[in-house]
């Protein structure tokens, strides 16, 4: 058995062990020395690491095993959990740009700015990290106060909320219009 | 005749039974009907001791066949019908044992097959530590979102298209009620002779709290055909203007909504 | 990204997945199309089989998985003694042999060619997951059509249906009309 046979048969017992094997334990299956052993161990890894092959050799004194090489693990996330791509629905985005504007904002005022309950927009876009909670509102019940989050301005591609567009603007809680003739010039020069 | 003592059990059914007496005898399939084969088969079905409920009726229709196609062979033969509907049922069993014994035979190959195959291993899935799952959102830019905003601020000025079932609560109607409200638009509207612009409603530093519940008012009024809100055009700004402006007293036995809300 | 690139990332999926992972989820996280796939993988293959590695590549119509070069299995047996999963009954494996050469087919054919019911045997390779139900047949009670699993190929060590030995002959459904001598030569050839 040659070399290249070997690193070939030694290949399969790690993949098919997947877990480590005592490299004492190749030597026998092998029958060659320990030294022979680690030094064809040590040449293998090289070679499979400067060829950024899908799986690396992980040595230790002791044992090895066939590890997946970590610079490909973000196609391993997608493929075994992949994440679901959805667009902002109308729903989402009407509740997000209310919060935006008009934060902190509580889910009462966002209801009657849409005029539809917002519930499950608000939740779904809490669990998503675009808004969130910062503190309760003194009035009676207490109601909860929402906020974006970094994230939002992350994903908008906004430094602060101020880039947003006529922010000054819109962000007053007293608007309930849209923006007249000449505040609109401003608006299109967006 | 059974010089030998084997178990119904090792056939997989009459068709295997029949194949293996015809290569015990070295015979071809075809001259199945011209041998002793019929008798042997008989014998050793009869004959078995583990012919249990289970297989017993697969190999006594066989047998049942067998007899049939040997009783015909005996009688002079029937005139033929015109049409050939059934197939002559010599021929027919001829044929099954043939393509049984066809895939019989392809069977042995695969079970090769498989035995080679078993000498391939796979591993098992790695344990992979995941972050949780996330979901990306497509588009949205903050264009998207002004847009939205003014399409929400244009719907509230239309006002009217409003599902008013949806505001449930925070309406606090100790400070600012419907009814109120409607009696500061209807005197608004005296003053200015039966028209005004949405925004003079409201003072310039007016709390939120009383724009909703003024809008609410608008509303109530809309509804009631008190006055009417037209929009010059798109965007445009909201005009109010009274139709028929009524006393408070008319809607004395009638719940406003924030009214119909605490009531709940 | 480049091909190596692409497939030492092919290589780090398959090695975690393990089990076989549908061409189809492997489009979507390269996105390449089903052709380019399908070219690179046999590309691939192909590769892995000159250098005589210790893997390689099983790829069928809908999947592709890591397996072991049954060349070194010796070793693999040495060194792990893997349990041999049981093999087929004589009935199973009938049965299965029909369903393979003559798919898709019903149980009451499946019977009339063996001679005998073969309820058991059916619903033995159905649990096992080597065949499963591909539509109803269009007469009187509509029964099951049965064919083969991506599964089955796997434990043959096929890649398509007709890798099978005489696929051609013998999924012929009216083959039946050969005269016995040829028949045999035919299949005495294999």
């Amino acid at each position: 058995m040659n070399n290249t046979e070997l690193l070939n048969a030694l290949e399969c017992v790690l993949f098919v062990s997947g877990e480590p094997v005592l490299i004492e334990e190749l030597c026998k299956l092998f029958d060659v020395t320990m030294l022979e052993m680690t030094s064809m161990l040590s040449q293998a890894s090289k070679l499979y690491e400067e060829q950024d092959r899908g799986v690396l050799l992980h040595i230790t004194e002791e044992s090895v095993q066939l590890v997946s090489n970590k610079k490909y693990s973000k196609y391993v996330e997608e493929l075994l959990q992949p994440t679901q791509s959805r667009t902002f629905s109308q729903a989402l985005l009407e509740t997000l740009t209310i919060v935006a504007y008009r934060q902190p904002i509580t889910r009462a005022e966002i209801d009657f700015i849409r005029g539809v309950r917002s519930e499950y927009s608000v939740s779904q876009l809490m669990k998503q990290g675009f808004i969130k909670e910062c503190g309760r509102k003194d009035i009676v019940g207490k109601p909860q106060l929402l906020c974006t989050t970094d994230k939002f301005l992350r994903k908008f591609g906004l430094n602060t909320l101020s880039d947003l567009p006529n922010y000054d603007l819109l962000s007053d809680p007293n608007r309930l219009s849209l923006p007249d003739d000449d505040e609109k010039e401003l608006i299109d020069t967006v | 005749m059974m010089a030998y003592k084997i178990s119904i059990k090792q056939f997989d059914g009459p068709l295997d039974l029949l194949l293996h007496l015809i290569e015990k005898a070295e015979l071809d399939i075809r001259d199945v009907f011209v041998s002793e084969i019929t008798s042997q088969y008989l014998e050793y079905v009869y004959s078995a001791e583990d012919l249990d409920l289970d297989t017993a009726s697969d190999f006594l229709t066989m047998a049942a066949r067998l007899m049939y196609i040997k009783s015909r062979s005996l009688l002079p033969k029937p005139p033929r019908e015109t049409d050939e509907e059934e197939e002559d049922p010599e021929e027919l069993l001829i044929r099954q044992l043939r393509e049984y014994k066809a895939y019989k035979q392809a069977s042995q190959m695969l079970s090769e097959l498989e035995k080679d195959a078993s000498k391939v291993y796979t591993k098992l899935p790695e344990e992979f530590i995941l972050p949780p799952k996330e979901v990306i959102f497509t588009g949205g830019t903050p264009t998207e979102l002004y847009y939205a905003f003014c399409e929400l601020l244009h719907r509230a000025e239309q006002g009217g298209a409003r599902d008013n079932k949806a505001l449930t609560h925070e309406v606090t109607p100790d400070i600012y009620t419907v009814r109120g409200c409607m009696a500061e638009i209807r005197q608004m509207l005296r003053e200015k002779d039966g028209e005004c612009e949405f925004f003079e409603l409201f003072e310039d530093d007016a709390p939120k709290l009383k724009i909703i519940v003024m809008f609410m008012a608008l509303l109530e009024m809309l509804l009631r055909q008190e006055i009417a809100i037209n929009q010059s055009k798109t965007f445009g700004k909201l005009h109010i203007k009274a139709l028929e402006l009524k006393d408070g007293e008319a809607y004395k036995n009638v719940k406003m909504m924030d009214e119909v809300v605490s009531d709940e």
